[in-house]
């Protein structure tokens, strides 16, 4: 821990994040979400509030655009014009993308967001301190700031409510920003337990709880690094790399017939969240 | 003039030498003597008598009884602290489990506290020692599995490097400050991965080891 | 897994609140505090080795929020139950949850839950006793003679049930209306004439194609977690052979948002299209029956698509791809049930199976329950009318109600209250202070599905019979409430002391029975302890592998369809109620998640909007977030517009279950009541409430709101970005896909 | 030709001018100091009352995380530039008609970095946390983010404000020594003996002042350019469409001295109104400093005609979208307005007649103060409306009273700290004006010299 | 030796200019030139001119100052950086270039201006106790030279002052 310390490790304190070679030692948490099987029924949003210690806001502060759902259901209608919606909706799951290099990151002026070795984007509440740089320039806005001390609030947590609480995930106060973790406490506990039996975390171990309520298994997760997982072998067949900002597929002539893609790839955030086309018969 | 020249310059060492010592070495923390405050417990629990060191010597001085100690495992009564979080107080019957057939020490005025509580089948009331912060996680369970059966540390030393020699103490007292750099200075350390100490690995660093 | 020696509530005691203190611990603490806070050991009893304070603990127990009887873990922890996840084993929802499900822990914590018996003399509300509330019971009961003692009940089953009849027959009372507001009692109805069960088993991933009319199977029919698995698998096919769903209703529901093709069908001809199809069926050169060619041979292309507004160029795709690609799967649900002649619509539509030899291999049997008395029986609503017209009669003297709130969910024309106050004596049992605990001159507070003993055998099991197992999940938060079990026990102790004197409470009684039958619930040869342990852990006890038969072929004779009705000058829509996927039918309106949880279609939030298509909208001159009134012939209502493509012009929808006026801090208030705008028009073969036959007609109020829900400004639109993408089948290889 | 001011002007009577704006003040200048205390007072209580209930009560939200306040920050950092303008810039450029006027643009310049820092204190969500952002080696082992721009703000305005205060005081130090030698009694005395240094004014401490001067002005320049280029960076190195712009840099620079220089006309023009100054704060010199302004904006309508041009002419779709948004959607109006503000109404600075017509100068400087602050709102507001995300799209969000109210408390604030400077130090610089007129004279007589010589 | 202070005050610098350039040029036994300071209330132009070079070394404190901010920036900013809890933040370096170069630049400054400050007081020798010989005039409008003589030279630079209008002369013997 000195200038030696510095001079010595120069070249680790420049290795570049997620370009350059090897980014993740053993563990790298990413998700693949099919919309094809996605139906919208909100159950992972519900999961969402029940794990992670969210607030319910009420009607007024929701209407004033300060809903505190992580996870949120976007609804979609296709834009030309038919009299019905006759293919339906297209449902999107939208979370915190967990972007390799994440536009938020860099902005914190307290540094309450960083890189984790496993890939994630944490947040840590109690760094903090409200400056909202990190929401400003997320391009999804899936950061959500605590604009009332929500604990205090009337109906929020009402006495016996609070026996619910996760002990396991801090309970925001205001003035903070938060957002989806990717269940870390999960991921944690599972990684405590591998630990102590001298392995990894195994494929299916550890669940997110929005991929656990998830009625249709639209909602993969797991780990990057290991090629038999199911979300590393989803992202190799759809030809999507962490570190790329544009696919296979669109370099084509013509597109491919893959269906994975990561949302505006074009701002090379290269977010950890891949998402499978929704796919509509076109024989009918 | 002078004064106030030397001030400035004196003002400017300083600045050059936190900025220079800053960017060399954290300041250090201490580890020890840092004591924390003394605070009554309901029984004062003679840590000494159950966890100190057993001297062989003492027990054929028998006008000496007290200064052996038991030597009893930290994990004997704190029986969570390899399988969870927390590490756990334990629990009255615990306590009772021997000393219902201990007739020696029956009468003395802590164990007669004791079985009050026992008899009024209540729960002491113990207040806690070694408290963190709301949002700070520290997982006994990683460090005991770490240091205690990975690594083979006596449990006395592994517990020790945080709560203290807890085995020369009574009322159980924090010794070490607890504080985030405290706890930073050791995870930025490498240590031993296994017994034969070849391997070696330091703490994790992401924020969210710890904060959740 | 609970240990011999320990007392199970004893143990959860303790873990609740001799645990750690859980604080609403923000980021606001930063000091420590040595010596501030105390710790206490988990009190003076020695835990079970399995109980590791900071280890959560699973126990298996059955979802209590639908009557859908998913199969449900809750994560215990330090004695409190924290979360809700689906069980694994589970053959209905195979570890799964939906978001009403994971809001069941609200329902247990809900802070507006009855926490002690109350009596109401006068105007007056005192606590009571619970042996002076027996007392009371008893003594009305001993006044009243056989049927004047009525129960109205939601759908019953498990050991439950078998108290309540028991202890009917010891009133000699027979007067049970069991009474669902939502269920799709006309389907059963027609399911029991066209298949011989009410509620066939379907194979929605072994079709490869699904043609639903209105069953909003993903959404809030049936049994929706299962049916997602299903249509998981059925979307994934096998060998990239992706199935199919197309969706013919009025009001697009949460099915027709998934639909590939989603048609928009005049309200109430759902069966002429069904006929439709098989005419075109016949055209596309598929041989039918001689019935089904005699009956659709009017139904050609052009008819029905001028009745029903759907395109023929439609009809004759959908025939074609019906005829190509087999299994398929026609599932009829409340759309089509929800009119005067719903029977004829549903039984087109299984003709419409028929036609496509569906039967037997994507529409199958039942299991068979093998003990009756714990079967379900589900609910009616019909029922609500019959207990109406008894009440008005003077023919009730008391009144026990049971999981139906009737207040408020009884269509206004049947005048509900009124009648209910003509009966001397109610006792209701309530989770909540909902409207109908609210006009009960006796209310018992019940347990949450977290903290009592019971079973249940839910309607829909798509594997063999089962016995799902709802067990604690923690100690009782307020001392006073009790399980439906235990009063009802109780109450049996009264009538018939000794035939139950040798049970102490629900849960001997429920041990007994079940252990009495251990053999037929595969426990042979293990002891009664052991079993009983293993079903407890396990959550459901099979009840062997029977199944039944479907004993009925769908005919065509005595099929007639009216023609679609003319537009009432009056009013000239149709309302049609929406059942939420959050909501249902309202007993869950005070659990602020599902408030909060957006509707997937219109991303509103705690409150009821009218749906209306663009161009009623702009008949009307209504845009998005006028108050609108909506009128029918038994009410009016007032309520925020929402325009909405997915939705048949001549109808607008809006969604049950707010409204309340009596339930919680977050019910009360919120949005209004769709029940009360309901006529009384019934299905002609049963009888039972035709949901979408009310007319109404919409009037500007000229005040505005802004509609609060999710959707940001620029509504559902991409802004021609590549956000949510969708393909077709002919662009994509899903072959090898993981 | 208007009354420049006269070369034979007393040095004595330099003296007993400035100084007699120390003395006892008239009742206007309480009414002002009471206004400006209640204004203040307004603020302050918004903002109690949003660190007791949360950053909520301003009614922010997502994706509106930052609102007023971080737009009227910049508005007043861009304020401070102008003090640094015409102490350095045109200190090093020799233009002596700066002289007059420079020391109340430095304590703008103070003053308004005061006020913007407040605002970066009111908008954080956890203001008693503060300090998590300051880099100062303590017991948690962290440090801040040397990454955030924001960081890199913090730094900037630290040191130019300790820069400003520094220079401002550092030039004063003749100015007090003055008024210790005039002023006899009371705090006064003691406070400016205890300023002055003992300044005695030797020939040993004019030279090093002179070098100390100059340098330190070197240094304030690009400090300055330095400090509006990172607050540019908070977006400009942002991800957002309509920020991430390569122009801002040099365009908030250039709206900063916009600003700057039209708040130096405003607060000209009081100052010579309410310390009858009109003897140093001339009409040439207005004239001088509305042409300046001209120039400036007619820079900044360059700037920001080329940041539109590109953002039209680029394929940044987004960008685009965000730049049709303000010009149609609900913030139309203000857009216009501030184009208008900006770029139109300065156009009248080009008529000589007006650019000594003071009521018309009074009102065409508040007229782009108000631009340049719409400037500010209007680069915050609509891409935080119409950014990346379709789902998130909010345009109907408007600040609640208790943003607007911080907003109308800060005026309170700088006017507050505005009339205590003024009657506590001297806003003519008075040994400044003596040179100016020494060299005037000199110049003069030179020429006069020069005239005899030729015939 | 005792030895006197003069103070004369003139009223304007051509007058003062003169009396020094003859001060300058006559040698006057127990007067030394160096021992003659000038004060005046604005800064004068031509005073290197008649003084003669006299030097200022403040710019020697800006070099340092400045070069040891940025050092010091850039070693304290990359020294968090790296040696304490490195985050990796935004797929950038933990030692990222460009912000710390930002930084650097900003200390640069700042060391300019402290150090810079600190060398004008020390040159300048401020902060000061004022002189006995001190007249308010000075910073008024009159110019002052101040003289330190023997006693015996008194009496010339008396003459010499009151030759060229010196407008007051002040005396005081020194220590």
């Amino acid at each position: 821990m000195s200038v030696s310390n510095m001079l010595e490790n120069w070249k680790n304190f420049r290795h570049m994040h997620p370009v350059d070679d090897a980014p993740h030692a053993e563990y790298k948490w990413a998700m693949s979400i099919d919309l094809d099987a996605c139906t919208g029924c909100n159950a992972c949003t519900v999961a969402c509030y029940a794990e992670n210690n969210l607030p319910v806001v009420g009607k007024d502060k929701f209407n004033a655009g300060q809903q505190m759902h992580w996870m949120r259901i976007e609804r979609y209608w296709d834009e030309d014009k038919r009299d019905f919606p006759d293919q339906g909706a297209q449902f999107l799951p939208m979370m915190c993308q967990h972007c390799e290099a994440a536009p938020c990151e860099t902005v914190c002026p307290a540094g309450a967001t960083n890189h984790t070795a496993d890939g994630l984007n944490s947040q840590v509440y109690n760094r903090c301190i409200g400056s909202r740089y990190c929401s400003a320039n997320c391009p999804f806005k899936v950061r959500y700031f605590n604009w009332y001390d929500y604990p205090t609030t009337d109906n929020v947590w009402p006495a016996e409510m609070t026996e619910q609480l996760n002990p396991d995930v801090t309970v925001r106060g205001k003035g903070v920003m938060e957002k989806c973790t990717f269940c870390v406490q999960r991921l944690e506990r599972a990684k405590n337990n591998a630990r102590t039996e001298g392995r990894l975390v195994k494929d299916g171990e550890v669940q997110t709880a929005c991929q656990q309520a998830c009625p249709t298994n639209a909602i993969s997760f797991g780990n990057l690094v290991e090629p038999e997982s199911k979300v590393a072998k989803q992202w190799a067949h759809q030809q999507v790399e962490l570190a790329r900002e544009g696919q296979a597929k669109d370099e084509q002539e013509g597109g491919s017939k893959l269906r994975g893609y990561r949302i505006f790839e074009e701002l090379r955030a290269y977010p950890s969240v891949m998402y499978l086309e929704r796919v509509r018969e076109s024989a009918i | 003039m002078h004064r106030l020249l030397s001030l400035f310059i004196l003002l400017a060492g300083i600045f050059a030498n936190a900025s220079v010592h800053a960017a060399d070495a954290p300041p250090s923390i201490t580890t020890a003597d840092d004591l924390g405050p003394v605070i009554e417990q309901p029984i004062e629990f003679p840590h000494n008598r159950h966890a100190g060191l057993h001297n062989p010597a003492d027990d054929a001085d028998p006008s000496k009884p007290a200064t052996g100690g038991m030597e009893i495992n930290c994990m004997y009564c704190h029986t969570y602290a390899r399988r969870s979080m927390v590490s756990g107080i334990p629990p009255l019957r615990k306590c009772i489990g021997c000393h219902q057939s201990l007739p020696s020490v029956r009468e003395t005025p802590r164990i007669k506290k004791l079985f009050e509580y026992w008899d009024a089948q209540k729960a002491i009331p113990w207040k806690k020692v070694h408290d963190l912060p709301d949002f700070v996680r520290f997982n006994h369970e990683r460090h005991i599995q770490r240091f205690v059966f990975a690594q083979g540390k006596p449990v006395q030393e592994a517990c020790g490097y945080c709560h203290g020699d807890v085995k020369t103490m009574t009322v159980a007292r924090r010794q070490k400050p607890l504080s985030m750099g405290w706890c930073v200075s050791c995870h930025e350390k490498d240590h031993p991965v296994d017994a034969t100490g070849t391997k070696t690995s330091h703490g994790p660093n992401d924020c969210w080891q710890c904060h959740k | 897994m609970i240990e011999n020696g320990i007392n199970r509530r004893d143990f959860l005691k303790v873990m609740g609140w001799g645990g750690a203190a859980v604080a609403l611990a923000g980021c606001g603490n930063t000091s420590v505090q040595d010596g501030k806070e105390i710790v206490t050991s988990y009190a003076s009893l020695d835990l079970p080795e399995y109980a590791i304070p900071g280890i959560s603990v699973y126990f298996n127990s059955t979802c209590a929020q639908c009557d859908a009887g998913c199969n449900i873990a809750g994560r215990v922890r330090e004695g409190r139950v924290l979360k809700l996840e689906g069980n694994p084993a589970s053959p209905i929802n195979r570890g799964k949850t939906c978001g009403l499900g994971q809001a069941g822990v609200q329902a247990h914590y809900n802070p507006d839950r009855v926490r002690q018996p109350l009596l109401r003399t006068g105007g007056k509300t005192e606590e009571l006793a619970w042996d002076k509330a027996f007392a009371l019971i008893n003594e009305k009961v001993g006044g009243a003679k056989g049927n004047e003692v009525a129960f109205l009940t939601g759908g019953l089953s498990g050991h439950a049930k078998v108290l309540f009849t028991n202890y009917m027959d010891a009133l000699g009372s027979k007067s049970h209306y069991v009474y669902e507001a939502v269920a799709p009692s006309v389907v059963r109805a027609a399911n029991k004439k066209a298949y011989g069960v009410e509620m066939p088993r379907l194979h929605i991933d072994k079709a490869r194609v699904v043609v639903s009319f209105g069953a909003d199977f993903l959404g809030a029919w049936v049994s929706p977690v299962h049916f997602s698995q299903q249509y998981a698998q059925f979307r994934k096919g096998s060998n990239g052979q992706r199935g199919v769903l197309v969706q013919i209703e009025s009001k697009m529901t949460l099915t027709g948002a998934n639909a590939d093709r989603w048609l928009a069908v005049r309200p109430g001809t759902e069966g002429i299209v069904a006929l439709g199809v098989i005419h075109a069926l016949g055209e596309a050169g598929m041989s039918l029956p001689a019935d089904v060619a005699a009956l659709s041979k009017a139904y050609d292309a052009e008819r029905v698509s001028k009745d029903t507004g759907v395109s023929a160029e439609q009809i004759k795709k959908l025939a074609t791809l019906l005829k190509e690609r087999t299994p398929s799967l026609v599932i009829a649900g409340s759309a089509a049930e929800g009119y005067a002649h719903g029977s004829q619509n549903a039984a087109a539509i299984a003709l419409l199976n028929r036609v496509l030899g569906n039967i037997g291999k994507t529409i199958d049997a039942p299991a068979t329950v093998p003990f009756p008395q714990v079967a379900v029986e589900t609910g009616k609503r019909s029922a609500l009318e019959a207990l109406s017209g008894s009440m008005a009669g003077g023919a009730v003297k008391v009144l026990f109600t049971y999981a139906a709130n009737p207040v408020y969910s009884a269509p206004a024309a049947l005048k509900f209250k009124e009648n209910l106050g003509k009966v001397p004596f109610k006792v209701a049992f309530a989770h909540f202070m909902d409207e109908t605990a609210q006009e009960a001159d006796l209310v018992l507070p019940l347990d949450s599905a977290m903290e009592e003993w019971g079973t249940v055998v839910p309607e829909y099991m798509p594997e063999t019979a089962q016995l799902n197992i709802r067990q604690p999940l923690m100690e009782r938060l307020h001392t006073e409430t009790r399980g439906v079990g235990d009063i009802m026990l109780a109450l049996l102790k009264q009538s018939r002391p000794n035939d139950y004197k040798d049970f102490d409470d629900f849960y001997a009684y429920l041990r007994n029975a079940i252990l009495k039958n251990k053999a037929a619930l595969g426990g042979a040869g293990t002891d009664d302890d052991t079993f009983w342990m293993e079903t407890l852990s396990k959550g459901i006890a099979p009840m062997g592998t029977a199944m039944g038969k479907l004993a009925a072929t769908p005919a065509a004779s005595g099929l007639s369809l009216p023609a679609p009705a003319e537009a009432d000058s009056a009013y000239p829509l149709r309302l049609i109620p929406y059942v939420t996927p959050n909501l249902r039918d309202g007993r869950h309106a005070n659990q602020p998640w599902l408030q909060e949880s957006p509707d997937p279609l219109t991303t509103i939030v705690w409150d009821t909007w009218v749906e209306m298509h663009p161009s009623t909208a702009a008949k009307l001159g209504v845009v998005e977030g006028d108050i609108v009134e909506v009128s029918s012939r038994s009410g009016t209502v007032q309520a925020q517009a929402y325009i909405f493509p997915g939705i048949h012009p001549d109808a607008i929808s809006m969604p049950l279950g707010n409204g309340h006026t009596s339930m919680g801090r977050w019910a009360n208030g919120v949005g209004v009541n769709t029940f009360a705008l309901l006529d009384q028009v019934v299905d002609k073969d049963t009888g039972e409430l035709a949901l979408n036959e009310t007319q109404v007609k919409v009037s500007k109020t000229g005040k505005r709101v802004i509609v609060v829900k999710d959707e940001g400004f620029a509504g559902g639109s991409q802004a021609g970005k590549k956000i949510a993408v969708r393909t077709s089948t002919d662009k994509v290889e899903l072959t090898g896909e993981v | 030709m208007e009354k420049d001011i006269r070369e034979d002007i007393a040095w004595a009577k330099i003296n007993g001018d400035v100084l007699k704006s120390l003395e006892t003040p008239r009742p206007l200048y309480w009414v002002i100091l009471l206004v400006a205390l209640a204004m203040f007072g307004v603020g302050l209580g918004c903002e109690i009352y949003q660190y007791n209930i949360g950053m909520g009560v301003a009614n922010l939200n997502n994706p509106h995380v930052w609102g007023l306040y971080i737009a009227t920050f910049i508005f007043w950092i861009g304020m401070s530039h102008s003090g640094t303008l015409l102490s350095a810039i045109l200190h090093l450029m020799h233009a002596d008609w700066r002289k007059p006027i420079y020391r109340f643009a430095e304590a703008m310049t103070t003053f308004s970095l005061m006020t913007a820092g407040l605002f970066v204190m009111v908008h954080l969500g956890r203001l008693w946390q503060f300090y998590y952002a300051v880099p100062y080696p303590n017991e948690r082992w962290t440090w801040p983010n040397f990454q955030s721009p924001l960081l890199w703000d913090a730094m900037a305005i630290f040191t130019y404000l300790s820069s400003s205060v520094i220079f401002l005081y550092v030039g004063m130090i003749p100015d007090l020594a003055i008024a210790r030698d005039n002023i006899h009694s009371g705090w006064r005395k003691k406070l400016y003996t205890l300023l002055a240094l003992g300044w005695e004014g030797t020939d040993r401490q004019w030279r090093n002042f002179r070098v100390t001067y100059l340098t330190v002005a070197c240094f304030l320049i690009p400090l300055a350019v330095s400090v509006h280029s990172i607050v540019a960076s908070d977006f400009a190195m942002s991800q957002q469409p309509g920020w991430h712009v390569t122009s801002f840099p040099p365009y908030f620079v250039a709206g900063a001295l916009y600003s700057g220089c039209a708040a130096i006309i405003t607060l000209f023009i009081i100052l010579r109104y309410v310390f009858k100054f009109e003897e140093y704060m001339t009409m040439p010199i207005l004239r001088k400093v509305v042409r300046l302004t001209f120039a400036i904006a007619m820079v900044w309508t360059y700037l920001n005609l080329i940041e539109y041009a590109s953002v039209w002419y680029s394929h940044d779709e987004a960008a685009k979208a965000v730049l049709i948004q303000k010009a149609t959607g609900p913030y139309a109006p203000f857009w216009w307005m501030m184009n208008f503000c900006g770029s139109v109404v300065p156009l009248l600075m080009m008529v000589k007649r007006f650019q000594t017509n003071i009521p018309m100068m009074f009102a065409v400087s508040l007229l782009l103060n108000l631009g340049m602050w719409l400037e500010r709102w209007m680069i915050v507001s609509p891409t935080f409306s119409h950014g990346y995300y379709p789902w998130t799209w909010d345009h109907f969000q408007w600040p609640s009273l208790v943003q607007w109210g911080m907003v109308f408390g800060s005026f309170g604030w700088f006017t507050l700290l505005f009339m205590v400077f003024c009657k506590v130090f001297p806003s003519v610089s008075m040994y400044e004006v003596k040179e100016m007129v020494y060299h005037r004279s000199l110049a003069l007589k030179n020429n006069e010299l020069a005239e005899k010589g030729a015939h | 030796m005792s030895q006197h202070h003069i103070l004369a005050l003139f009223n304007n610098f051509d007058e003062a200019e003169q009396a020094i350039a003859e001060l300058r040029s006559s040698t006057i036994k127990g007067f030394n030139f160096d021992d003659l300071t000038m004060k005046s209330p604005i800064e004068h132009p031509e005073v290197e001119g008649v003084l003669g070079q006299r030097s200022a070394n403040v710019q020697w404190f800006t070099l340092f100052g400045a070069l040891t901010g940025g050092i010091l920036g850039f070693s304290l900013i990359a020294g968090a950086q790296g040696n304490f809890f490195s985050q990796v933040k935004g797929g950038k370096p933990i030692i990222p270039l460009p912000p710390d170069f930002v930084l650097t630049y900003e200390m640069f400054i700042l060391g300019g201006v402290y150090i810079t400050v600190l060398g004008f007081l020390v040159c300048a020798g401020l902060p000061a106790k004022r002189s006995s010989l001190y007249s308010a005039k000075v910073s008024e409008d009159q110019i002052g030279l101040l003289v330190k003589v023997d006693q015996s030279a008194v009496g010339t630079i008396k003459a010499i002052f009151t030759k060229h209008q010196a407008l007051e002369i002040q005396e005081e013997a020194g220590k």
